[in-house]
């Protein structure tokens, strides 16, 4: 059995071994499968914050994943087409430059977390499941019937958004960019996991009561941690619309909502890799059962259970015996 | 708009409660009193459905087709249940979200593979077509008469199960903990499969009732499961009363939004923006009940509070 | 011959075992203590006797049957009645459905057990999560007895009750080892009470019997040894 | 006479047709250990529910050192210094027994927003959890996973995260239940020790400990205090002996 | 490749619309099989009807396998995504089935040809139809989506009656009990209605049981072989426009129609043909051009030189058809519900947007 901090490094070392392999073997396909798995991943270790440490089984995350990347659509939009954004009361442009779309991204998604986290977090269990769903749902129909961004078409961006000093255009630097991001993501929330405040939510996970007799307001806790949660999955979103030049309603689908969990569940809940993990190998069978059969989705299925069923724990805990940290 | 307009809209609403508590009444059992979460619900929709269309379509018997559905949907469940669920019960409701998202892959494509990608046919059966008319020259499609009829038995025989059988207490005490009426002596893991069966054979006959009104295609469960889980959530998680009164609601919401919100702009609005505005909004109405019946009662309308 | 015999049996959580051999025999009609202090094994050792968890050694026999391939429901059903340790009440029901989900035919009816706990009789539509502890208390004991057990097992099912409802039940537990004559296995604190009504005593420190015999023998030098009274 | 620290006047609450805190008056002075008993139902588990603020009264008002805390709620009034025990114990069952006991450290250090700093190597926070732990005898368990202790140790636990936080006076509902008779002597004797950092509102059904170290007793009943004395006032009233003691007053 | 041409294939293999992009498959590898060359390879590839799986399959087959066409989408919204930036890659794409209005107008590309249809024609078809048939208070309904809106508006152009009502249902709607009292309660004297998949089945079944007989007319999506199959004789006597019919009377169309049966041993459908015409064009242009000289092979695309299954067939100059569409009805042939041509509603008909295509 190997201990959980050798996996990670293995897996993260092999995050990046995948890409600079393809950019050697001249498949960049590889490399856009890498960034995939990057963003899915990014986006997921924003959901595992929420659902690992807090227990806040969130099954609208889609929604803000949306969020960010109509931010980034719209913005590359209008930057694109010379249309301001608005002109009353003041002209607000679009742009082009990531760390600019990055930053609308991340507080437009954070303030949707504000808003339906204060709403949901009055719930909780199985109840906070479905008023997330529903939040989401809400989400996706309003995109679907917003005809100023394509509605159900969504945008299209038809060039990739640019950063100071590096070519996105080409596949190599916009997986550095993901990959550097995804590492801040995880130290961020290795970091909040063990504070003060990571330990009071877990807490308040197992027991309310408890957390609430020592003086702590589990609400304010997991309030705090949804915004923060949302707010990656965000910047998750916008990178994605960047990968894709694309954005659409699918992105707020509650389909991509249980695909996080899964990404989740798959590697491992509250572990930190977890997430990336469980992106990795659900893009990696999603690219090669793809090949083997028409009926491929029964493979990945039963991968799946098969997982669940024998790998207690995701598959971090499975190879790892279990044993935390 | 005429007052008969509006109230035999008023009667659609609540028909379609009616057909929405029948197709959630199976995950009432599983999801509400068992208390799992079985997103592969709506696939023993479809297989009810396909089940029925297969042998209804091969027979040209309706009836034979129900007893099919009944009994294809049953033996799904049996199976799932021993093979899968049943490690899970134990385990946090992530684990078993995860199983049964594999699940769904597993019969979709399964379904997909056996009958092919095109919808199925599975029609009316000849007496129950057409409208009956009412004294008083109100017509009403008779099939969806039936419907309702059956879905009030089902609701009528669902609360008696639960809250008035030994057996519904087993179940419900199975739920609290597990192990405990185990220890007390009750072979709960035949009382949940044997339950789970009925939660699939519920979800079966639904999709067969349905699927002669609907299109019987792959994927034709998964719009069922939301908003099945949408009505249990509304109604309370373990209440059959609450499921009943929200699946009116939902109903209703749905129904009268779809018709009252385009009208309603169109008193502001130039008709055709009024109808897309009012449509889109109409179909967040019953998400937009949901999390306004959450914000208030956390627990849902029939839920005890935790 | 017994009517439970506990030979030698270990049982492990995961990694860490628990239990390095326990035996205990209990004949038909015998009330039995078993004795330790915080954390030396006597809940797991009822968990084992249940099959609410597994054995890596020895045997359970109840009746000269090995329960070791049973699954749990069988084991009450042969006649072991549970009080568990922390009540464990079906929360969401009611007072009533908690008596009746498992009840058994025999002596041993709603209204009987109602009378041994009139204070259950007047909650009986309450719902179980809003009774006082002690009140859950009762109803677990009841709700056992409902099964209709020849041997029951309590696990600390005193806790919480107020002395004179503690008295009642060791009365009532008398009055049933007199004329019932249903065994008992009893884990509680209370030495001074238990002695009133036990025959007999194990005592098990670490995860092994170190001690047993007529509860009478139970010297000062034991009790302080192992019981650290 | 010094002031009292926790005074409950005239508490009421109600459920359904059950009323289980009647007018309920009640003063906790410093240094004193006063002990709450009664049938099991009687109201107890209740009234340190509406002190600590985890219940509402339907009326009444409860004060902290003087001050009316009736409004705030359970967070509020465990961040003015009430430190409190479940009777059902509630802890983290996932984490280890240092880490709940961290908790009440962090609780009582009011940093519970720091995002980024550690809590395990925070030293403050250590050294207060390690004593709390070392206080109740169960150092030797701390880096054990909460969930794999045995029922009584938990119960210490319970009451070694009151410790952490502080407080200027604790509420404990029945601590000894579940503990062994070596348990409940020890547990007994620290809480003797215990009073002079903090009184002590204690509800338990351990007569031999309630008699050994209450300063005070009142008897609930009802949702009423039908007495309040010392050990041998109560020891002597009949009313007292049939509703609850039995033959145990001996 | 100086002799081959690759095509990477993009289309919907699972889920709800799988029967659309099996058809389009089927009749697009028939007609490349029929050809007889060797020199074609097809990349097929399920794109789940999910719009960022399509653009990653389009990166790959763009980037990985250096296919020199694309084809295959089916939904406009996945078109939508897919197509700027692939055609903006220096690769043809070659529309079996979707023509959203935005890459027929000011989003037109040299490199984008749609071989089926712009998305309003079927419905302006259908609008002139009404017209034609004396219907003067239609009413008209479709799903709250861009290409249900576009699909009303279309209508709208044509249609010069007045309105008995025009609603939008939900997308993937099931139960239609509340439009369909709308309908009944309406003046209408016919309905008009585009409610693709699914949708279009349950509205039928619902529509028969109601007791509401007025006339239905709606594209031909909502009639064609793979919906009647489970509609049944609930949709007998509706009337439906399409471009394209299996009685069609031209040599290509009836040698289509034959092969495809022997081939797969199902009746095509509309996007069986649309898959044959694609391929035939691309056929067609091979043997003109090299795939390697993007001039010349975009230029013998554009002369659309093959003989289609629905006999005269052009580009206009957004690379958009111009054809007939007709009138068909929904029979009884034997015991197979199908379609017969009734008359023809438009002829030559190009599309609304060329205007501002700056091609
Ligand atoms: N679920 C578990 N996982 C791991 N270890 C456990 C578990 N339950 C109990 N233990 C350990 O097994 C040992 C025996 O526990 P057990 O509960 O049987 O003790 P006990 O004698 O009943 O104690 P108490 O009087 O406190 O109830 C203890 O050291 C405890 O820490
Ligand atoms: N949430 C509730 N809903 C209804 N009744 C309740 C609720 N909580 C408590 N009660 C009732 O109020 C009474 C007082 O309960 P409480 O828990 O305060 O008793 P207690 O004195 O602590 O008893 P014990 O010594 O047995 O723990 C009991 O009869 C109980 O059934
Ligand atoms: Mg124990
Ligand atoms: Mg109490």
């Amino acid at each position: 059995m190997i201990r959980e901090r050798h996996l990670n490094a293995l897996v993260l070392g092999a995050l990046l071994a995948l890409p600079l392999w393809g950019f050697w073997a001249e498949a960049p396909f590889m490399i856009t499968l890498a960034t995939r798995a990057a963003i899915l991943a990014l986006a997921a270790v924003g959901l595992n914050l929420a659902l690992g440490l807090g227990g806040l089984v969130s099954l609208g995350h889609a929604a803000f994943f949306g969020v960010g990347g109509y931010a980034a659509g719209i913005l590359a939009l209008h930057a694109q087409s010379f249309t301001p954004m608005m002109t009353w009361p003041i002209t607000i442009q679009g742009t082009t430059s990531m760390p600019l779309i990055w930053l609308v991204a991340v507080v437009a998604s954070a303030l949707a977390a504000l808003g339906i986290g204060a709403l949901s977090l009055r719930t909780s269990g199985v109840y906070f499941i479905m008023i997330t769903l529903a939040f989401g749902q809400m989400l996706y129909y309003f995109a679907v019937a917003l005809p100023a961004y394509g509605g159900e078409d969504g945008v299209s961006i038809y060039v990739r958004n640019a950063f100071p000093g590096l070519n996105t255009l080409r596949p190599l630097p916009f997986f550095a960019i993901c990959y550097v991001l995804l590492g801040l993501a995880l130290l961020l929330s290795w970091r909040i996991s063990v504070s003060p405040f990571g330990l009071a939510l877990s807490a308040a996970r197992q027991s309310e009561a408890r957390v609430r007799t020592v003086g702590i307001e589990p609400y304010r806790l997991r309030l705090v941690a949804f915004v923060i949660s949302g707010a990656i999955t965000g910047l998750a979103g916008a990178l994605f619309a960047d990968l894709n030049r694309f954005v659409s309603p699918a992105m707020l689908s509650w389909h991509l909502s249980g695909e996080f969990i899964v990404l989740v569940v798959l590697g491992g809940v509250g572990r930190l890799l977890g997430p990336v993990v469980g992106a990795g190998l659900f893009v990696f069978l999603e690219h090669w059962l793809g090949g083997v059969s028409d009926h491929w989705m029964i493979f990945l299925g039963a991968a799946l259970l098969l997982v669940v069923l024998f790998a207690r724990g995701g598959l971090i805990g499975g190879l790892t015996a279990g044993s935390r940290s | 708009m005429s007052l008969s307009l509006l109230l035999e809209q008023i009667l659609n609403g609540l028909q379609l409660g009616v057909m929405l508590f029948l197709m959630s009444a199976g995950l009432t059992l599983v999801f509400g009193v068992m208390g799992l979460i079985n997103l592969a619900h709506g696939s023993l929709y479809m297989i009810g459905a396909f089940a029925a269309a297969a042998v209804a379509g091969a027979t040209g018997s309706f009836l034979l087709g129900l007893g099919a559905a009944l009994a294809a949907a049953a033996v799904a469940g049996v199976l799932v249940e021993t093979l899968v669920i049943r490690r899970l019960y134990a385990r946090d409701h992530l684990d078993q979200v995860l199983a049964t998202f594999a699940l769904i892959l597993i019969f979709s494509e399964g379904t997909r593979w056996l009958f092919g990608s095109f919808p199925l046919y599975l029609d009316i059966p000849a007496p129950l077509k057409g409208p009956v008319t009412f004294p008083g020259g109100f017509a009403y499609p008779g099939y969806r008469l039936a419907i309702i009829t059956i879905g009030l038995a089902v609701a009528l025989a669902l609360f008696w199960l639960i809250a008035r059988t030994r057996v519904g207490v087993r179940i419900r005490a199975g739920q609290a903990d597990r192990e405990m009426v185990a220890a007390l002596g009750v072979n709960i893991a035949r009382l949940y499969t044997m339950v789970f069966a009925l939660g699939a054979a519920l979800a079966g006959l639904a999709g067969a009732l349905v699927g002669a009104l609907q299109s019987v295609q792959v994927g034709m469960g998964e719009p069922v499961l939301i908003l099945a889980f949408v009505i249990i959530v509304i109604g309370g998680i373990g209440s059959i009363r609450g499921a009943f009164v929200a699946s009116i609601l939902v109903g209703l919401t749905d129904t009268l939004g779809r018709f009252l919100l385009p009208l309603a702009f169109g008193m502001v609005m130039e008709p055709s923006a009024a109808n897309i505005v009012g449509t889109a909004l109409a179909s967040m109405a019953i998400y937009i009940l949901m999390a306004a019946v959450l914000v208030v009662r956390p627990t849902g309308l029939f839920g005890a509070a935790t | 011959m017994s009517l439970l015999s506990v030979e030698d049996i270990c049982v492990a959580y995961g990694p860490s075992q628990a239990l390095f051999g326990v035996s205990i025999e209990v004949g038909p009609g015998e009330v039995m203590a078993l004795m330790g202090r915080n954390g030396m094994g006597k809940t797991t050792t009822i968990r084992a006797i249940c099959r609410l968890i597994g054995l890596s050694g020895g045997a359970v026999r109840f009746d000269g049957r090995d329960m070791a391939s049973w699954p749990a429901h069988r084991v009450a059903r042969a006649g072991v009645g549970l009080v568990p340790e922390g009540r464990r009440c079906f929360a969401p029901l009611t007072v009533e459905e908690n008596l009746i989900a498992a009840a058994r035919p025999g002596e041993w009816t709603l209204p009987r057990t109602v009378a041994l706990f009139p204070r259950l009789g007047e909650r009986l539509g309450q719902r179980a999560a809003s009774l006082s502890g002690g009140e859950q208390q009762m109803l677990a004991i009841a709700r056992a007895l409902m099964t209709n057990p020849r041997l029951l097992i309590l696990d600390e099912a005193t806790e919480g009750l107020a002395p004179v409802v503690r008295q009642e039940i060791w009365a009532a537990l008398r009055r049933l080892k007199e004329e019932t004559g249903v065994a008992i296995l009893v884990v509680d604190k209370s030495l001074r009470e238990l002695a009133t009504i036990a025959d007999r005593a194990v005592v098990i420190e670490r995860g092994s019997t170190v001690w047993s015999g007529s509860i009478r023998d139970l010297t000062g030098e034991v009790s302080e040894r192992y019981l650290g009274v | 006479m010094t002031a009292p620290v926790v005074e409950l006047r005239g508490l009421s609450r109600r459920f359904g047709a059950v009323e289980a805190a009647r007018a309920v008056t009640l003063d906790l002075r410093p240094g004193e250990i006063h002990a709450l008993i009664g049938p099991n139902g009687a109201g107890k588990s209740t009234l340190i529910g509406l002190t600590a603020g985890s219940l509402r009264p339907d009326a009444g008002s409860v004060l902290l050192g003087g001050e009316d805390v009736t409004r705030l709620d359970a967070v509020g009034r465990a961040r003015k210094g009430l430190g409190r025990t479940f009777q059902v114990s509630s802890l983290a069952m996932e984490l280890t027994v240092l880490e709940n006991a961290l908790l009440g450290a962090v609780g009582r250090s009011g940093q519970v927003m720091r995002l980024f700093r550690s809590a395990l190597c925070d030293r403050d926070l250590a050294l207060l959890a390690r004593a709390a732990l070392e206080r109740v005898g169960l150092v030797e368990e701390a880096d054990r996973r909460t969930a794999d202790l045995s029922h009584g140790q938990r119960r210490l636990l319970e009451v070694a995260v009151a410790l952490t936080l502080e407080p200027r006076a604790f509420l404990m509902d029945e601590p000894m239940a579940g503990l062994g008779a070596e348990g409940s002597r020890r547990l007994t004797g620290f809480l003797d020790r215990l009073r002079e950092e903090a009184p002590i509102l204690l509800v338990e059904h351990d007569m031999d400990a309630v008699f050994a170290i209450a300063d005070r007793i009142s008897v609930l009943c009802y949702g009423e205090i039908i007495a309040t004395g010392t050990a041998e006032d109560i020891r002597r009233d009949p009313r007292v002996r049939i509703a609850y003691l039995g033959d145990d007053a001996a | 490749s100086a002799e081959g041409l690759k095509v990477g294939m993009i289309t919907t293999l699972s889920g709800g619309g799988a029967g659309l992009g099996l058809d389009v498959r089927d009749g697009f590898l028939l007609a490349v099989k029929q050809s007889g060359r060797d020199d074609i390879e097809v990349v097929v590839e399920d794109d789940q009807q999910e719009p960022d799986v399509a653009v990653q399959l389009a990166d790959r087959l763009i980037q990985s396998e250096g296919v020199d066409v694309l084809t295959g989408i089916i939904f406009s919204n996945l078109a939508m995504a897919v197509v700027p930036s692939a055609v903006n890659q220096d690769v043809f794409y070659l529309s079996p089935n979707a023509g959203p209005s935005q890459l027929a107008g000011a989003g037109c590309h040299p490199n984008y040809f749609n071989v089926a249809w712009q998305n309003d024609n079927l419905h302006e078809a259908a609008g002139a139809h009404m017209n034609e048939a004396g219907f003067s208070s239609a009413f008209i309904l479709a799903p709250n989506y861009p290409a249900g809106q576009d699909a009303l508006t279309g209508f709208k152009r044509f249609y010069q009656g007045e309105l008995a009502g025009e609603l939008y249902t939900q997308l993937g709607q099931t139960d239609y009990a509340a439009e369909i009292a709308q309908i009944r309660a309406s003046a209408a004297d016919s309905v008009f209605f585009f409610l693709p998949g699914g949708m279009g089945i349950s509205f039928l079944k619902q529509y028969a049981d109601s007791g509401v007989d007025l006339p239905l007319v709606g594209p031909g999506f909502s009639f064609d072989q793979d919906i009647l199959g489970a509609v049944g004789e609930a949709a007998l006597g509706a009337r439906n426009t399409s471009q394209w019919s299996k009685d069609l009377d031209n040599d290509a169309n009836r040698a289509f129609v034959e092969s495809f049966q022997a081939e797969y041993g199902r009746l095509p459908s509309l996007y069986a043909s649309q898959g044959f015409d694609t391929a035939n064009l691309m056929i067609s242009a091979m043997e003109k051009a090299d795939v390697a000289d993007m001039d010349a092979f975009r230029e013998a695309l554009r002369e659309a030189g093959f003989a289609s299954t629905r006999g005269d067939f052009e580009f206009g100059p957004n690379h958009h058809p111009i054809q007939d569409i007709y009138v068909r009805e929904v029979v009884l042939e034997g015991d197979v519900l199908t379609n017969r041509i009734i008359g023809t509603a438009l002829e030559d008909h190009t599309d609304a947007y060329a205007a501002d295509c700056a091609m």
